[in-house]
């Protein structure tokens, strides 16, 4: 069972510094928490990029091609009518559907990856236990790591040494 | 109603041969199954049909009801029963098609030969008869509004005598009493009020009853009637004779007042007689026009006279001055006259002699008689006579002026009747003013009404019947001409009702026979010998008993005699004169109560639900009225207040005041519809008279409801109008042909058909007899005033018309205009669901029963010829108002829109029928409704990839052109421009 | 419009001068916006609040009964009628999709050009945004003949085997709008999930906590999450910003594609989409006014903010009248009589002629009094100047729409178009019901994205920084 | 330290979004595939008809001819249902004291007809003829089933737009000679796809798609 630490930081830079400190310390489950995005907590975590970008194209290639596919198809090949003279099949009136059934799903793959790969939707999260960590969202700033129950004593001493304001731990309750 | 099941007729069938074999009949109004009126809430006759067990039983529609009461419902609805018959009849009726029947219909005295399109018993569709010498196929707006009077579910019901409601048989054995009260002093208290009817079966039994009773006397009244034209005939030739016109000879016509296209006993032979000389070239023909209202036929006319009614005169007898003066017909030196238009007059002279012996002169109706004898005088000089005139034997003699009713009227009022039966159209609303017949019928202890429904004569009299409708009842017709038609019913009474024929037969004890048996023993009695039953049987399959018609007889007029009565008419006075007339629509108010007539735009001015005060835009400036504005007219003792509406092209000085609205008593359609003019009739003037005072009430304007509000094109091509000389292809080279584009035509020539039609111009004259039969073939809903008002009128084929010119002497043009099937239709791209696409054939399709109504269609129709359902127009039909549904035709609900199809029914029936037999459909096999009915073969439709067909001929000719062309759509309906005629020294 | 901030040789008085005012005054601490930002949300109802909710509700009541009256009746219930089958229905949604741009370009394109002050103003505009969408979605429903059959408008596979027409642009139409709201949507709430997650962890009451706890989802500001979240927004937005184009050109082709004159032109999309966010903008300031007085935003919402609008508004004015101009000049230089006719006969002296002029009035005249500094700066003259422009957008699409329609190709079919009260109780309705959804939102949404102040603040800070020290500065939130 | 939400929460949040989601999917999908199923098209649901009228014996034990009865089908719309009559041709002779006849009887002797219940219903704006399609070697069995093996009469092909559109749009597989066209159980002899293109040209098969066709 895992144990989560939080320490609180009163500015970005010490968050940091604190992030990359933890990281060279091999601690590997790290997350910062923050109201707004934090400069440079991106590199101090040592996060990836974000697939969501990837997602969205994917996303919107379907809607194109489906959307046009969907056209074609229905007015040019299943049932294909005379209407006024037009084409069955008739690109440019096309156009506008096949754009926006590609805008329509490249933003649900955004939405949606944007959910799932922050592993939303969670309301309960071990880090929520902690009353102080109800100022992530407002003003505060917390770096947690996530280490083995027995790490934790020394995961809580080193925090507090890179000049964390509150640190708490917290046990990651059975389900 | 068992005892009026008529005994054991039968219905042959119209162009089939018919054999001897009995083929009973009874009647189908289970459909109707009507609780109120049914003794049993089903199969009411099933149970109470003669027992010989051969009439036909109830057949309730077998696949029929579906789609008879059809509406566009999606949900799955609970299990319909199938009702077969229980005895087939010997000669089945295939379910769910389309029979005809040969009738006639009468009215004002002579009858138009129709053919009745019957569905499984039910009639659903009036057409003309081509056999019929009135008809010719055509058939008027009159004939075929009638079907929906059949199915008025507010119709008369059963027989009332004051207070107490009598069966058949008590009403036919109190009839019976009360003849027998007349025998004693030979039937002197005893008068008959009938309405103007040439048919043989009425005037036997009135010959019957006035052999009863020696001292009965029979009156004739139509508000509206003939009166004048017989009386002209016996002043100018000296005995009774019918002027009947060859319009097919005439080249050069001259209308004195003389609405012949459109009113009149004979306006469909005529109008397709005078269309067919409409063509362009020497033997075109030309029509010159003297009136003061804007008619039908002043509309057609090259050159329009506006004059006074009382004006006509003086200028026909101006006309005479210069055939006299100029070109040496001494015959007429008596006759002449003075008149302010004599420049026109002597043109008019000069171009009559030019084509004598194929000109003519026609007198309207309204004209007194001094004004048709000078016409026979005019063509006789002309020598006319024989050749675009005929003359004959009067079919009817009798005179059905106010006169009569007035000396009726005195004679009720001085007490002098007993009894009083009346079967003449509501005569206490129709009476002229100076004629009290209300006050009169009160002096009369019984009076006898038979009447279709309740109207302002019903509460006078004391019996109130119920009369069939004559699509319920047998009887008998002639035609102007003389011809007899066999007047026979399609279904069985829906109502308790009964006829004329019985009533008058319940005066000789006859009734109890019934009308079936009168007639036929009365023709047979007639005919005498031979194979009577087969006679019979022919006569009622073609609607036409043959060799009946009169023989035209050599006639000279007597000039002295006439030159007398023209001397001694009356002479034009000044001042506002106030001219009459039968509304083109309503007529005398008969047609009161007829929605569809009530909905149709009145040809000329458009409005619908409505008469008005007619009169000149400078007349009205003068008196400081404008559109919708009530005033009080004031003529001798009477007034009356009426809303006025300027009329392009109506003489200065005259008001034009239609008879036929403003009735108190007709139902919910016609009750207070405009305004009643009778009452500043008088007996001695019925059609006109001097000395009108017209006065603004300054009041809130009425409201009127016109479907088009704006009659100039605005400089645009759409209803072409040209010159007959100056006329060329070359004019229209830009509206037609074809036009840039980028999309590839798509080939229309896999498909054995590529439906379209072709609208002449030059031979329509804006009847309206196309829209009235769209409407009754496609189940077109009436939405009533209100919607109208609100622009949202729901005939499929409008008939636009357009005036051009000066306000005073306008010319116009009337143009069909109904879905133009463009193969480029811009309705169909927008529509978001595919509700509107093209066939393979090329018809605009229109799929109502998936139509969601975005009314995307109708704002993208550059002809603007949709019609949406904005309400629920079928809502509350009651069980014999859904009986007058075409079941081939869907009935649209609420919400949809809808337009003309093409009549895209009848293309499929006759596909059908035509592929089943293994052939291709022939031109001229079917038409659409439209086309079927134009009196004046004004529209042609059929199959363009014939290039023989007849509307292929059509959209080759070098008069066609496209409707708004440079849009590009390529309209499958193409237009002929009209073409006029008029004289070089008149323009 | 404002200067480029990388523009590093004006000192930062320099840039407010050029500017004008502050996008925000002072520099309040994250706590300090919290509290203020979320004031509204966590204090009590006010009466006022009540007051206005309870009218707006009723006249929504009127809106619905209205609908409800229209579907027992028919479409006969409006004053529609051949030839003027589109009448208030069409009006009232195409001048509601139109004030629904501003939102969604406030929020996309002002963030893609990085315009800092769209800031305090997206969220609120954004829901605007919505609610206008809201009751622009209402009339493609309501105005069909037969409602009940709405689905056949998709692409659904039916046991008729026949399917929706995609040559219509009501079909474009519909996914258009469709997906327009639904992006809309999204974006919003995406935006909104910050803030979500602050009131949960701020709200006083447990269940407030609760409610918004299920609606951020459990949102915790985790740099993992961030990180896909910045770009998720910037792709959003960069998503949104054609697609804003696109809706009011695919609204406007509802027209251009059509052949009436007076519809068939192709300066429609241009126009219509400058016309949108003129009349977006417009609702936005009618709005924004009013609620920044009540919620004291003064110093979040500046001047710099509504003297920006009120240009915007200047600016998307001229390109009205510009394609008003086009119009004009095409149907003359076209020699194209039935366009002309429209143009210069029934528009300006059609028996609509008054609606054509107050048009002209409000769309090009009132505009032009932002050249002056003064009367920007005047609270009330933009405010009533905001509500003629709207007004005057309604009135272009009557122009439009039922002018055009009533006299087109054949006089014979001309006819006049009067609304009925069914009309106005839907048309006055729809604002009843906007009201309502807006208060709504007022009351409890955090109508200033506390979020994105709290980064414009950050923003401004490194500002003031680097205006000694060019940087590399980061970007902020999709910056 | 007492979160908001507790731990099971995140399992029933997921929970309630997914049914959620579903829900809306199901729904849809339900109604779709309600409309294509026997029950939603009201097929297969033999019919109690007033007279137990037993289509097995009159066809296969008496032989007698679908056109002895429905005698309008190859010249009308709709294809007929006998009169009392017609039953009485025979049953004044045979079965004449059957109970199970007695309303036949009373509907003879009574003039009332039988209500008979109607098994196949097109909505009310679709235009069927029963003449074409005999006319072009549509066989009775291709649309109404196996009636020779019906006790009561049911209702067998969904009567869908779609179903009809799938013959008009290819009719080959569906011809049949025309001396065949009433025949119960007919299979080709030979290859059916050679049949099928024969008989399309010797009948003149043309078989349309317009919207007219059926709707007008």
């Amino acid at each position: 069972m895992a144990t989560y630490v939080l320490a609180e930081f009163k500015d970005e830079a010490a968050l940091c510094a604190a992030a990359r400190r933890m990281r060279e310390l091999g601690q590997k489950q790290l997350d910062a928490y923050s109201p707004v995005p934090v400069h440079g907590i991106d590199e101090a975590l040592g996060l990836p990029k974000s697939k969501v970008p990837l997602i969205a194209l994917i996303g919107g290639l379907s809607g194109a091609v489906g959307g046009y596919v969907m056209q074609w198809w229905m007015n040019g090949v299943d049932y294909p009518l005379n209407v006024a003279n037009r084409g069955a099949h008739a690109p440019p009136a096309n156009i506008p559907i096949t754009f926006e059934s590609a805008i329509l799903l490249a933003s649900i793959a955004i939405v949606l990856a944007v959910i799932l790969l922050s592993g939303l939707p969670r309301l309960h999260h071990p880090v929520f236990d902690v009353e102080g960590f109800r100022t992530a969202s407002l003003d505060g700033l917390w770096l947690s790591a996530e280490v083995p129950a027995a790490e934790g004593e020394g995961v809580v001493r080193e925090l507090q040494k890179l000049g964390a304001t509150q640190v708490e731990r917290v046990a990651e309750e059975q389900r | 109603m068992p005892s009026l099941t008529p005994p054991v007729p039968k219905l042959p069938i119209y162009g089939q041969p018919s054999s001897d074999g009995r083929r009973h009949w009874q009647s189908l109004d289970a459909l109707a199954a009507e609780p109120a009126t049914a003794p049993s809430p089903e199969f009411p006759e099933g149970a109470d049909s003669p027992p010989d067990g051969l009439a036909r039983r109830t057949f309730l529609q077998i696949l029929g009801a579906s789609t008879a009461l059809a509406s566009l419902d999606a949900c799955r609805p609970p299990r319909q029963k199938i009702i077969p018959y229980v005895r087939p009849p010997e000669k089945p009726l295939l379910p769910n098609t389309a029979v005809h029947y040969a009738s006639a219909l009468t009215l004002n005295g002579y009858a138009t030969g129709v053919l009745v399109t019957s569905y499984d018993g039910r009639p659903t569709k009036v057409e003309g008869n081509p056999d019929h010498p009135s008809s010719l196929g055509g058939v008027g707006m009159h004939e075929l509004a009638t079907l929906l009077d059949l199915y008025d579910p507010r119709r008369a019901k059963g027989f009332r005598r004051g207070q107490s409601t009598l069966a058949y048989r008590s009403l036919l054995r109190e009839l019976s009493a009360l003849a027998a009260t007349h025998q004693a002093d030979g039937g002197a208290r005893l008068r008959f009020l009938l309405g103007a009817n040439a048919s043989p079966l009425l005037a036997e039994l009135k010959k019957r009853i006035q052999q009863r009773f020696p001292r009965a006397r029979f009156h004739a009244y139509e508000a509206a009637g003939h009166d004048a034209e017989r009386e002209g005939a016996r002043l100018a030739f000296g005995r009774a004779l019918d002027v009947r016109h060859r319009l097919d000879e005439a080249r050069v016509l001259l209308s004195l007042d003389a609405d012949f296209l459109c009113h009149g006993p004979d306006g469909l032979r005529l109008a397709r007689e005078f269309s067919a000389h409409r063509e362009s070239g020497p033997e075109m023909s030309r029509l010159y026009v003297a009136e003061a209202h804007l008619s039908v036929t002043g509309a057609a006319a090259d050159h329009r006279f506006r004059l006074k009614p009382s004006e006509v005169l003086g200028f026909g007898r101006a006309v005479a001055a210069r055939l006299a003066s100029t070109h040496g017909l001494g015959a007429l030196a008596p006759l002449v006259g003075p008149t302010r238009l004599a420049r026109e007059a002597n043109a008019v002279a000069d171009d009559l002699f030019r084509s004598r012996g194929r000109s003519l002169v026609l007198a309207g109706s309204r004209q007194p008689a001094a004004v048709h004898a000078l016409a026979h005088a005019l063509n006789a000089a002309l020598g006319n006579a024989g050749r675009t005139v005929e003359y004959a034997p009067a079919v009817y003699d009798e005179a059905t002026g106010p006169g009569e009713l007035a000396a009726l009227a005195a004679d009720a009022a001085a007490g002098k009747i007993d009894t009083l039966v009346i079967t003449a159209a509501n005569p206490v609303y129709t009476a002229p003013g100076d004629v009290d017949l209300a006050a009169a019928l009160a002096k009369v202890p019984n009076t006898i009404y038979l009447a279709l429904r309740e109207d302002e004569t019903s509460p006078r009299c004391t019996w109130n019947l119920a009369a069939a409708h004559p699509f319920e009842t047998w009887g008998d017709a002639r035609g102007h001409d003389g011809t007899v038609s066999i007047v026979q019913p399609l279904i069985q009474p829906l109502f308790e009702s009964l006829s004329e024929v019985e009533v008058l037969a319940s005066f000789v004890d006859a009734a109890d026979a019934g009308a079936w048996t009168i007639l036929r023993e009365s023709w047979q009695r007639r005919r005498g010998g031979g194979n009577f039953a087969g006679d019979w049987d022919r006569w009622l399959a073609r609607g036409v008993v043959p060799d009946t018609a009169t023989v035209a007889e050599p006639a000279a007029p007597r000039f002295d005699a006439v030159a007398a009565a023209v001397r001694a008419a009356p002479a034009s006075a000044a001042g506002l004169e106030a001219s009459f007339v039968p509304d083109t629509k309503l007529l005398d108010g008969r047609f009161a109560e007829n929605a569809w007539l009530q909905e149709l735009p009145d040809p000329i001015t458009k409005i619908t639900w409505d008469n008005a005060a007619y009169l000149a835009p400078a007349t009205a400036k003068k008196l400081g009225v404008e559109n919708g504005s009530k005033v009080e007219l004031r003529l001798g003792g009477n007034k009356i207040e009426a809303a006025v509406w300027t009329v392009p092209g109506h003489a200065e000085d005259v008001v034009t005041l239609p008879l036929g609205y403003g009735r108190r008593r007709a139902g919910p359609v016609g009750t207070g519809v405009g305004f009643d003019v009778a009452p500043l009739r008088t007996a001695a003037t019925p059609w006109f008279a001097p000395g009108l005072a017209v006065a603004p009430l300054g009041r809130a304007k009425h409201a009127f409801a016109p479907t088009q509000e704006h009659f100039s094109m605005e400089g645009r091509d759409i209803a072409l109008l040209f010159d007959a000389k100056a006329f060329g292809p070359e004019k229209i080279e830009h509206l037609r042909g074809p036009v840039p584009t980028i999309q590839k035509p798509v080939d229309y020539s896999k498909e054995p058909y590529k439906w379209g039609m072709g609208i002449d111009l030059t031979k329509c004259t804006g009847c309206s007899s196309c829209a009235v039969a769209c409407q009754a073939e496609n189940n077109i809903p009436v939405v009533g005033k209100e919607q109208v008002l609100r622009s949202r009128e729901m005939n499929w084929l409008r008939i636009d018309r357009y005036f051009t010119g000066s306000p005073e002497d306008p010319q116009l043009v009337a143009q069909p205009m109904m879905c133009q099937h463009c193969e480029t239709a811009p309705c169909e791209y927008v529509c978001p669901v595919n509700a509107t696409v093209h066939s393979d054939e090329g018809l605009n399709e229109m799929v109502y029963n998936r139509c969601v109504g975005t009314r995307y269609c109708s704002n993208n129709c550059p002809y603007k010829v949709r019609r949406f359902n904005f309400l629920d127009y079928r809502g509350d039909m009651s069980p014999t108002e859904k009986m007058v549904m075409n079941p081939d035709v869907t009935v649209r609900t609420r919400g949809v829109m809808e337009k003309c199809s093409y009549c895209v029914q009848r293309i499929e029936r006759a596909r059908i029928g035509s592929r089943v037999e293994g052939r291709k459909i022939k031109d001229g096999e079917f038409t659409t409704a439209c086309a079927q009915a134009c009196p004046a073969n004004a529209i042609v439709f059929g199959n363009l990839a014939d290039p023989e067909s007849a509307v292929s001929k059509l959209h080759q000719s070098e008069r066609r052109y496209d409707v708004l062309h440079e849009l590009g759509t390529r309209p499958r309906t193409a237009y002929l421009v009209r073409l006029r005629n008029p004289n070089p020294e008149l323009t | 419009m404002s200067a480029t901030r990388t523009n590093t040789a004006l000192d930062r008085k320099g840039l407010d001068e050029l500017e004008g005012a502050p996008v925000l005054v002072g520099r309040p601490s994250d706590k300090e916006l919290t509290h203020e930002l979320f004031q509204p949300v966590w204090g009590e109802m006010r009466r006022g609040w009540l007051a206005l909710f309870g009218i707006c509700v009723g006249v929504s009541g009127l809106l619905f009964a209205a609908i409800g009256y229209t579907f027992a009746k028919g479409i006969g219930a409006w004053g529609n009628n051949i030839p003027v089958a589109w009448g208030f229905g069409i009006i009232n949604f195409v001048w509601w999709i139109g004030i629904g741009h501003a939102g969604t370009l406030i929020s996309a394109i002002l963030l893609l050009f990085q315009q800092k002050w769209r800031t305090s103003i997206n969220r609120f505009a954004e829901a605007m945004t919505l609610f206008a969408v809201m009751q622009a979605l209402l009339f493609p429903l309501i105005h069909l003949g037969r409602p009940q059959f709405f689905w056949w408008l998709f692409p659904y596979p039916s046991t008729l085997g026949v399917w929706p027409n995609f040559k219509s642009p009501l079909l474009w139409d519909v996914f258009a709008v469709s997906t327009y709201f639904t992006v809309s949507l999204l974006f919003w709430y995406v935006g909104l999930l910050p803030d979500l997650a602050a009131l949960r962890d701020s709200s006083k009451k447990r269940g407030a906590r609760i409610a918004y706890g299920i609606f951020a989802l459990g949102w915790k500001g985790s740099a993992k999450a961030w990180r896909h979240y910045r770009i998720a927004y910037l792709l959003l937005a960069g998503l949104a910003t054609p697609l804003v184009l696109s809706v009011h050109t695919i609204v406007s082709f509802d027209f251009a594609v059509s052949q009436l004159p007076g519809w068939h032109t192709t300066i429609f999309p241009p126009y219509f989409v400058a016309g949108a966010i003129f009349s977006g903008f417009a609702m936005v300031l009618t709005l924004i006014i009013p609620a920044r007085k009540v919620f004291h935003f003064e110093h979040v919402i500046t001047q710099r903010h509504l003297d920006n609008m009120a240009k915007v508004l200047l600016a998307t004015g001229l390109m009205v009248s510009y394609g008003y101009m086009c119009e004009h000049f095409i149907a003359w230089y076209s020699g194209n009589k039935y366009e002309s006719f429209v143009f210069f006969q029934t528009r300006q002296r059609g028996p609509f002629a008054p609606v054509y002029w107050l048009m002209m009035f409000c769309n090009v005249i009132v505009p032009q009094i932002f050249w002056s500094k003064r009367l920007r700066e005047n609270l009330m003259v933009v405010w009533v100047a905001s509500i003629l422009v709207n007004v005057g957008m309604w009135t272009e699409r009557f122009n439009i729409i039922v002018t055009s329609l009533h006299r087109d190709f054949l006089p014979s079919s001309w006819a006049m178009y009067r609304p009925t009260w069914v009309d106005w109780s839907i048309f006055v309705g729809t604002l009843g019901f906007f009201g309502a959804l807006f208060l709504l939102f007022l009351r409890f949404v955090p109508s200033v994205s506390a979020s994105e102040v709290k980064e414009l603040r950050r923003e401004l800070d490194h500002e003031a920084h680097a205006i000694a020290h060019p940087p590399a500065h980061g970007v902020g939130r999709g910056g | 330290m007492s979160a908001l939400f507790r731990p099971r929460a995140n399992t029933a949040f997921r929970l309630v979004l997914i049914l959620l989601g579903g829900g809306a999917v199901g729904a849809l999908g339900g109604a779709m595939i309600w409309a294509r199923v026997p029950a939603g098209t009201g097929q297969q649901e033999p019919l109690l008809q007033p007279v137990q009228f037993d289509h097995r014996h009159h066809v296969v034990d008496d032989g007698i001819d679908c056109r002895y009865c429905h005698t309008s089908v190859e010249r009308g719309p709709s294809a007929g249902i006998p009169s009392t009559a017609l039953c009485m041709n025979c049953h004044a002779q045979i079965w004449n004291k059957s109970p199970r006849l007695e309303p036949v009887r009373e509907s003879y002797f009574s003039g009332q007809p039988i209500p008979w219940v109607r098994v196949h219903r097109l909505p009310d704006f679709v235009y069927f003829n029963h003449s074409i399609h005999i006319a072009k070697g549509v066989g009775c069995e291709t649309c109404h089933g196996r009636v020779d093996q019906m006790p009561a009469v049911e209702q067998v092909a969904p009567l869908t737009m779609s179903w009809c559109l799938e013959c008009h749009r290819n009719p080959k597989p569906f011809l049949r000679p025309l001396d065949q066209v009433t025949t119960m159980g007919w299979t080709p002899q030979g290859d059916p796809a050679a049949l099928g293109r024969e008989l399309e040209k010797k009948y003149e098969v043309h078989s349309r798609t317009s919207c007219t066709t059926c709707h007008r």
